[in-house]
């Protein structure tokens, strides 16, 4: 009886295009982002806001970012870490080069950069397809580790290579404090998240998935391979770039290349997967089993007082982790996001079965 | 009453060879305190380990979940994880010990509050093996003319010591080759080619982990002469040439402590706690180079802990403002570290509000085909080149950072 | 009736855990016969089939009411492999060839659990080759470089190759030429009649199905409304009307239907 | 000229060391579509096992003989490999059957990290020693003709031929059997292929099997060369630029790609290197690889890829 | 009487809404004509196809192919299986690009064209191995080929309020209005993968319909489909051709709905043209018999 949809009548086309056309989704979607404002500050601990809320969110955004060009637009990119770094130095050198350049504009003329370097790395896509472009977009992960560490220019001089930034304020604002961070990242995801799933359900949004599942007979019905194959990525990129932004800014506050490397890659490429390629939810749920899950299962032997050897325990962690991924492809081949829209469905019939 | 220290370590991943050792003598070192000690002053100490793996992100969460359980110093194990946590502690009031590693500008106590990167940095490294491969030649002035190749590890850890070798090679004449490798350094071929061509007279090893047995394989392969090779204190313990056996006889390495089961901390270690069967790792290991530096960092924090009490009241928990305050104040002089069973391990070592290095001293060890010798006498960091190049990095970080110095006054607390 | 070799009692299949495609059908499939199953788009023709060669998992679906026999084995639990070395094989719909290999491999790799020697397979070979001569023109070609009905061909002669006892068919006729699709069925009898082969088709050709059937069975909306001699199932007037296209006796002509009429749901 | 020589062989070396690994890559996916990204961890598996029986076997047997230490090892290792493979498709990939690429290939990453930590938890993460004899000083070649002589390293070139060998028996088996038509007919369709009878689970406990014996030798010549621990897995990644450009689907194309990748990335970083700073090589190969694609998209000697409607 | 589709196809009200935004309006909704089937306007020639030649290597797909196709007919190309039909409609909508021959379109000529120009043009297709988007519903396979007549750009959808929405709005309508002629609006949140087959097919022709299209290519639209359905197939194509006048090139193996909808029909085999004529002539022609209908049609 939870959900029951009878009696919602759509009478507009505009009601059936909204995001949430269920209204009990609506309220609770609606309820669980005033929460994240309003409750969650109030509440959680400085080791949950920095430790799991931050990352969680930043990450949910990169893969947000990622799951437009993989999920939507069928590009399998294997270079996400890459364009997180060229958000995060980009975003920094504005900001540390420019005298008075506001935090949310350095952040954003980062993914700008992102973009560019996006496009010029998708332009390969018109000619080579899946795994061969997967395999390839690994050029641009390579190039950009070895661009940061050795080209002195991109770290303003600095002579380890490594940077980092101070003094972060919005409009006099300073972005100091966990709960603060917190809720720089929430506004940005949130407005992100809107703004991709607006694109998603809008023509672009279609062209991409038309690209993604048939690309010849997309080119039919008029949609140009080039424009809908960089349109992504540069979308993507742009995101993914802001988000390597507050990665470096907010989060770690200091960083070298190494914070963006191709095992952040691989990292976010697993979130979209797990999560659901071509989901907004997805990304969110599958950034929450990545970072969340060996956080817990870190945790959990010294939680339950079984005094366990580190490494025995990050070995297990490793094997769980490995064997869960496994577990829910099978249950789930196409991510949590389906599978809870499935659940959805079941609830939906139920007490019935079918 | 319980003194918390948060271990931050990698026991797996592809530094776990190395982070493991270190791992174990910290955590030995505790045990052996509590079991001999009874703490400190009374005070009980307790641990938790947090598997970092080596890596950045997840340094920062370990650190932000122990942070939570009253820590009051740290030990990062990792340079990346170092910078990373440089720019939290100063808010979180918690003193980190990067000893050996880290920044090397970080020595300067009037900008970094809150890091100590007791017994060396990477500029007093780089700069004891010039002296002594100019000791070698005869004299510094004999070095013009002569190349010499750093071999690193593409990582900031990597290229740290270049600043140094720069303004060294620029005063003697030198000619500094750089060949970095890339990271975790399982295909050095290049590398060593490049070595091959252009023949260098030294090379200096800058590696971590698999990079340095590889590193000293391919030195065999390629036929690089091995007692013409320099590592820094990271590339000179038994996992890095254990495997080679053979192939690493002559290899030099830094040293920043002895190693062996002879001295007396670990012998009390073996006593209070391997023979209790409370043992970390096992016990043939106990004593090795990595092994001995855990104990040494982990006797660090905890005399910083003891000499905090001192000051704080004894057989009182301290904060780690208070801890920052003992590592600002360590005083290990010869009879101190008799009486922690440190004699001949370490040189005496004596912090202040200027200087959180305390000592520059290290010394070269060579191996033999099966264990590691010391062939030189301890040799101190020249004062007249790092004090000027620290003070101009810290000044700049400082900047960057838009942070003023510490005023006098402020050492005074 | 002669002996029963295929007996499906009552399945259920559900799809993706929600979906209920089959609601409880039951059919048998005498040894040496021809059996038809009609109906229309979605009734769940593909999905019986899939069910009785154990293919629905790959779609994540599954059987969850009933049970499939074979000459009076459960075999639900048998692996598709296990059913092909029964002797069942399935033509899928859509052809599914393979695409990289060449049209002769395509044919080759349905030898695959043919234990009866080189020249045995070589002689099938040749008849699949005489079977569709047009296939033999394409030998050399990747299977993805055919053109649909030559794909079509393949996939039914591939499955030719394994010398099956029983043959699911769907949608042979589907893409073929209209001379082909005679052939085809001339096969289908050919092969009942002379190497007493046993087929279950699906089909959308109701006319041409009929014809050559021994019994059919029609399914509607997962249910089996309907069964009976092929020749008493030409005769009645629903199937005359909505499956045949000649209600009230002739064939209409495709320009002249009028309305949209709503076909009749004998259960709805 | 001589260093020159010495460079070009020493990428030819290195980059038979690669093809090796991308040899297990290439193997299933020609015969079941799926990137193996668990292959870096297999050969790791494969290397711990080698490496700890042969230190084990010996004092739990009683016998004092390397020559058959190392080959018992070698055999317990290869029966580790075909459990593994075997465990692999019983619990994971028949579970998967019919379900896209990307799907299956975050299986094998799931399946990756599970063998790492099994791996570890089983072995133990130090550095352990594979001893195979292997001559570990250089070679001097052409010393009259060149000053100092062309140097060749030993152990590379032992390496080269067996990975030479290796590759050889293998493309012989995928072209010339019908078992290796069964296996490309698995990669195009896993439904179709179990239509007409292909048994998924046998044939795919044979492929990885096979992948693990690829594994296997990859990791004892890399574990010899290295040592084995942890970092072993990573030599994937190096052998992935040699995947694509050779082509996901051809064996003879993981050899060719091998050798152009090792003489580009060693010429490039040797000659192009110190100009940009050095530590060019990881990229440059990817490069590489990248526009030898821009002109053959499916690699040098895959499989043309079909897009066709 | 007005005809059912007219009434189905009338511009709702609420287009109103959308017409500022890129007017969605259904060409030659205005006039509701009342011309059946027998009074339909065949006009001038608007597709010629000269002397197309296509190679794949050694295999002649096309040689040398000529035929021309009016306004507003039907024109059915058959021939047996890879006699080269599928081929043509590639080469018509730019996907092969013949090695001899010009396509005329309205009046232009080109050699080669790509397919996004041809699309512009109003040439929409259908095709024989589905080609629809897999993992979308029913709706949005359909809005895709409205998209070349959605015009707000990346930012307008990214914030969508505002014209973006209501661009949306207007021609989700158009497209609801193709569901209901086509009878799918129990399916349309369905992802078309799990729609069977003959329900997909119908799904194409929609995407193809929502291009409003001059010529409308169709490549088997009727496999796998029973009398009925196809009954009811040949019905939507009919209208489609009455109401709107768009000219339809159908390929079809059922002789029975080639015959009785189609206006001319051409006749491929082995890529060569054997016969072009009205429908009777055609099948009484002796070489159309032999190579293709054989003896019992
Ligand atoms: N993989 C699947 N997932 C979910 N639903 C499915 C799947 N395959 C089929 N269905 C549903 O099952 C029902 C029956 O489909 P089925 O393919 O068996 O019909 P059919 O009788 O073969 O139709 P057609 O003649 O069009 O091939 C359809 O409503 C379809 O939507
Ligand atoms: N891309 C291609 N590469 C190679 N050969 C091709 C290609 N496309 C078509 N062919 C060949 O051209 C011939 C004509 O194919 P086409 O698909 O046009 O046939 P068709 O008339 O549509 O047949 P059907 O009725 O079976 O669909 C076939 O023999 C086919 O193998
Ligand atoms: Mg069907
Ligand atoms: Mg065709």
């Amino acid at each position: 009886m939870l959900y029951r949809e009878n009696g919602q009548f759509k009478t507009s086309y505009r009601a059936d295009q909204q995001i949430f056309p269920v209204v009990q989704d609506k309220v609770v979607i609606l309820g669980l982002i005033a929460a994240a404002f309003v409750a969650v500050p109030l509440l959680a601990s400085e080791y949950t806001f920095r430790a799991i809320l931050i990352p969680f969110l930043i990450l949910s955004m990169a893969a947000l970012g990622l799951n437009i060009l993989v999920g939507y637009c069928g590009q399998i990119s294997l270079g996400t870490g890459a364009f997180m770094a060229i958000g995060a130095y980009g975003a920094y050198n504005f900001f540390v080069r420019v005298e008075g350049m506001p935090l949310i504009a350095a952040l954003l003329l980062g993914g700008l950069c992102a973009t560019v370097v996006g496009v010029l790395f998708g332009i390969p896509s018109l000619r080579i397809k899946g795994l061969y472009l997967a395999v390839a977009t690994l050029a641009a992960q390579f190039f950009t580790d070895w661009a940061f560490l050795r080209i002195r220019w991109f770290t303003n001089d600095s002579s380890s290579g490594s940077v980092s930034v101070a003094g972060l304020n919005v409009w006099g604002w300073p972005v100091e404090s966990p709960a603060h961070k917190y809720l720089f990242c929430l506004a940005f995801v949130t407005l992100f998240a809107l703004m991709a799933k607006n694109l998603v359900r809008g023509h672009i949004g279609r062209e991409w998935m038309a690209m993604r599942d048939m690309d010849v007979a997309a080119a039919v019905i008029g949609i140009r391979p080039v424009y809908a194959k960089l349109t992504a990525f540069a979308v993507s990129s742009f995101i993914v770039g802001v988000a390597g932004g507050l990665w470096g800014f907010i989060h770690l506050g200091s960083w070298e290349p190494a914070a963006f490397s191709v095992d952040r890659s691989f990292q976010l490429l697993f979130m979209i997967i797990i999560g659901g390629l071509g989901s907004i939810a997805g990304s969110f749920f599958g950034a929450a089993f990545i970072v969340l899950l060996p956080i817990f299962l870190d945790a959990l032997p010294s939680a339950l007082g079984i005094p366990i050897d580190t490494a025995l325990a990050s070995h297990l962690t490793s094997m769980v982790f490995g064997a869960l991924i496994v577990f829910f492809l099978i249950v789930e081949p196409h991510g949590i996001a389906r599978l809870w829209a499935t659940t959805r469905e079941k609830l939906r019939l139920w007490p019935f079965p079918h | 009453k319980e003194q918390f220290f948060p271990l931050l370590v990698y026991r797996t991943g592809p530094y776990a060879p190395n982070g493991t050792p270190w791992a174990n003598g910290k955590q030995d070192y505790i045990k052996m305190i509590n079991a001999r000690d009874g703490g400190i002053n009374g005070v009980k100490l307790t641990f938790e380990e947090c598997e970092t793996g080596y890596a950045t992100d997840k340094g920062v969460e370990c650190y932000e979940r122990l942070k939570g359980k009253g820590a009051s110093v740290i030990d990062p194990q990792a340079t990346g994880i170092t910078f990373a946590l440089t720019d939290k502690v100063p808010n979180d009031k918690i003193p980190l010990i990067t000893l050996g590693y880290g920044l090397s500008a970080s020595q300067d106590g009037g900008v970094f509050k809150w890091n100590f990167p007791l017994m060396g940095s990477y500029w007093t490294a780089a700069d004891i093996l010039i002296q002594h491969i100019g000791k070698k030649e005869g004299g510094l002035d004999k070095l013009k003319g002569k190349k010499i190749a750093l071999v690193y590890h593409d990582s900031p850890f990597g290229k740290e010591p270049m600043p140094l070798l720069e303004e060294r090679s620029r005063t003697h004449g030198f000619e500094l080759l750089k060949i970095p490798v890339t990271a975790p350094g399982v295909e050095q071929k290049s590398a060593w080619l490049q070595v091959r061509q252009q023949r260098p007279d030294y090379v200096l090893l800058w590696g971590w982990g698999v990079m340095n047995s590889t590193a000293l394989k391919e030195a065999q392969a390629t036929g690089y002469p091995r007692d013409k090779m320099y590592g820094v204190w990271w590339a000179g313990a038994e996992p890095d040439v254990k495997d080679v056996g053979e192939g690493a006889k002559g290899y030099n390495a830094l040293n920043l402590n002895t190693s062996g089961q002879q001295p007396k901390v670990i012998q009390d270690i073996l006593k209070f706690v391997h023979d209790k069967g409370q043992g970390t790792g096992p016990k043939d290991e106990v004593g090795s180079v990595l092994y001995t530096r855990g104990v040494i960092i982990q006797a660090m924090a905890i005399e910083a802990v003891r000499r905090a009490q001192e000051r704080f009241g004894k057989g009182k928990v301290m904060t780690g403002e208070q801890v920052r305050w003992g590592l600002e104040n360590l005083a290990l002089d010869d009879k101190k570290l008799a009486t922690l069973g440190l004699t001949g391990v370490i040189r005496p070592l004596s912090t202040s509000c200027q200087d959180h290095m305390g000592s520059t001293w290290a010394r070269i060890h060579t191996w033999d085909g099966s264990k590691w010798n010391f062939s030189s006498d301890w040799y101190q960091a020249d004062e007249q080149i790092i004090k000027p190049m620290v003070k101009a990095a810290a000044d700049k970080y400082a900047g960057d950072k838009k942070l003023t110095r510490r005023a006098p006054e402020d050492c005074q607390s | 009736m002669s002996n029963i070799l295929l007996n499906v009692n009552g399945i259920e299949v559900i799809y993706n855990h929600v979906i209920l495609v089959l609601k409880g059908v039951s059919l048998q499939v005498p040894e040496g016969q021809v059996v038809a199953l009609l109906g229309g788009n979605g009734a769940g023709k593909t999905t019986t089939l899939r069910a009785v060669s154990n293919l629905l998992a790959g779609e994540r679906g599954e059987v969850t009411k009933g049970s499939v026999e074979l000459r009076g084995e459960r075999i639900e639990k048998l692996s598709p492999a296990q059913m092909v070395d029964r002797g069942v094989i399935q033509v899928m719909e859509g052809r599914h060839c393979f695409a990289h290999l060449t049209i002769e491999e395509n044919l080759m790799t349905g030898a695959y659990t043919r234990r009866d020697g080189k020249a045995a397979v070589e002689a099938t070979l040749e008849k699949v080759y005489n079977y569709f001569p047009r296939l033999k023109t394409r030998r050399t070609s990747q299977a993805a470089y055919t053109s649909g009905g030559e794909q079509q061909m393949c996939a039914i002669g591939r499955a030719l190759m394994a010398n099956p006892k029983m043959v699911l068919l769907d949608e042979p006729s589907m893409g073929l030429a209209p001379q082909i699709v005679e052939e085809v069925f001339e096969i289908v009898r050919d092969l009942n009649q002379r190497e007493k082969v046993t087929f279950l088709l699906a089909e959308q050709n109701t006319n041409i199905a009929l014809r050559y059937a021994d019994y059919g069975y029609i399914l509607e909306n997962g249910r089996i409304v309907m069964d009976g001699e092929a020749k008493a199932l030409r005769e009645n007037e629903d199937v005359k009307e909505f499956y045949l296209g000649m209600g009230g006796g002739d064939r209409k002509s495709f320009r002249d239907v009028k309305s949209y009429k709503r076909r009749k749901r004998w259960l709805a | 000229m001589g260093f020159f020589l010495e460079t070009l062989f020493g990428g030819l070396m290195a980059g038979m060391l690669y093809s090796l690994i991308a040899l297990g890559f290439v193997l299933i996916f020609k015969a079941s579509g799926v990137f193996n990204f668990a292959q870096g961890a297999m050969v790791l598996f494969a290397a711990l096992a080698m490496a700890r029986f042969s230190e084990w076997f010996p004092k739990w047997f009683g016998f004092d003989n390397a020559v058959l230490a190392n080959l018992l090892a070698f055999i317990g290792a290869m029966a580790v490999m075909v459990v593994v493979a075997w465990v692999i498709e019983r619990w994971c990939l028949s579970r998967l059957v019919n379900q896209e690429g990307i799907t299956l290939l975050m299986a094998t990453l799931g399946i990756s990290y599970f063998m790492d930590g099994f791996g570890q938890t089983l072995f133990g993460s130090d550095i352990y020693k594979i001893d195979i004899g292997m001559p570990k000083d250089p070679i001097f070649l052409f010393e009259q003709t060149f000053q100092g002589g062309v140097l060749i390293n030993a152990e590379d070139l032992y390496a080269a031929l067996i990975a030479a060998a290796l590759v050889a028996a293998l493309s012989l088996f995928f072209q010339k059997t019908a078992t290796g038509r069964a296996l490309r007919a698995v990669a195009d369709d896993h439904q179709a292929a179990q239509s007409i009878g292909i048994p998924l689970s046998r044939i795919w406990v044979i492929v990885w099997s096979v992948a693990g014996f690829a594994a296997l030798v990859a990791g004892i010549i890399w574990g010899s060369k290295l040592g084995v621990q942890f970092s072993l897995s990573q030599v994937a990644l190096k052998a992935l630029p040699v995947v694509i450009l050779g082509g996901l689907t051809s064996v003879p194309g993981a050899i060719i790609g091998g050798l152009i990748i090792g003489v580009g990335e060693k010429l490039s970083e040797v000659y192009i290197g110190p100009m940009l700073g050095g530590g060019i090589e990881i990229w440059f190969a990817y490069v590489l690889a990248l526009v030898f694609l821009l002109f053959r998209p499916q690699g040098l000697f895959g499989e043309k890829i079909i897009d066709r409607v | 009487m007005t005809h059912a589709l007219t009434a189905r196809l009338a511009p709702a009200e609420a287009v109103a809404a959308g017409r500022d935004a890129g007017s969605p309006s259904p060409t030659g909704t205005a006039e509701t004509s009342n011309t059946n089937s027998k009074g339909r306007r065949i006009g001038e020639v608007i597709l010629d196809v000269q002397n197309i030649s296509l190679r794949f290597g050694g295999v002649k797909a096309l040689t040398d192919i000529s035929f021309n196709v009016r306004e507003h007919e039907v024109r059915a190309i058959i021939g047996p299986n890879g006699a080269g039909k599928s081929s043509m409609l590639n080469c018509i909508n730019g996907v092969y690009t013949p090695q001899e021959g010009q396509i005329t379109f309205r009046g232009q000529t080109f050699k080669h064209m790509n397919s996004r120009q041809v699309a512009e043009m109003g040439v929409a297709r259908t095709f024989q191995n589905l080609a629809l988007f897999k993992g979308m519903s029913v709706v949005d396979n359909i809005m895709t080929g409205r998209n070349l007549k959605m015009k707000t750009n990346i930012f307008q959808q990214a914030i969508r309020w505002g014209a973006a929405e209501r661009e949306e709005v207007a021609h989700r309508e158009f497209v609801e209005h193709i569901i209901d002629f086509l009878e799918i609006q129990a399916h349309r949140k369905t992802p078309v993968g799990r729609l069977p087959y003959g329900l997909q097919k119908r799904v194409d022709l929609g995407r193809a319909l929502a291009m409003e299209p001059q010529v409308l290519l169709l490549d088997e639209p009727m496999a796998g489909m029973n009398v009925e359905e196809k009954q009811d197939m040949c019905r939507f194509i009919l209208d489609v051709n009455d109401e709107f006048g768009t000219t339809i090139v159908l390929i079809e193996h059922d002789m029975g709905v080639v015959m009785d909808i189609s206006d001319r029909v051409v006749v491929l085999d082995y890529g060569k043209k054997i016969g072009d004529g009205a429908p009777d002539d055609v099948r009484a022609n002796p070489d159309v018999i032999s190579a293709y209908l054989g003896t019992s049609h």
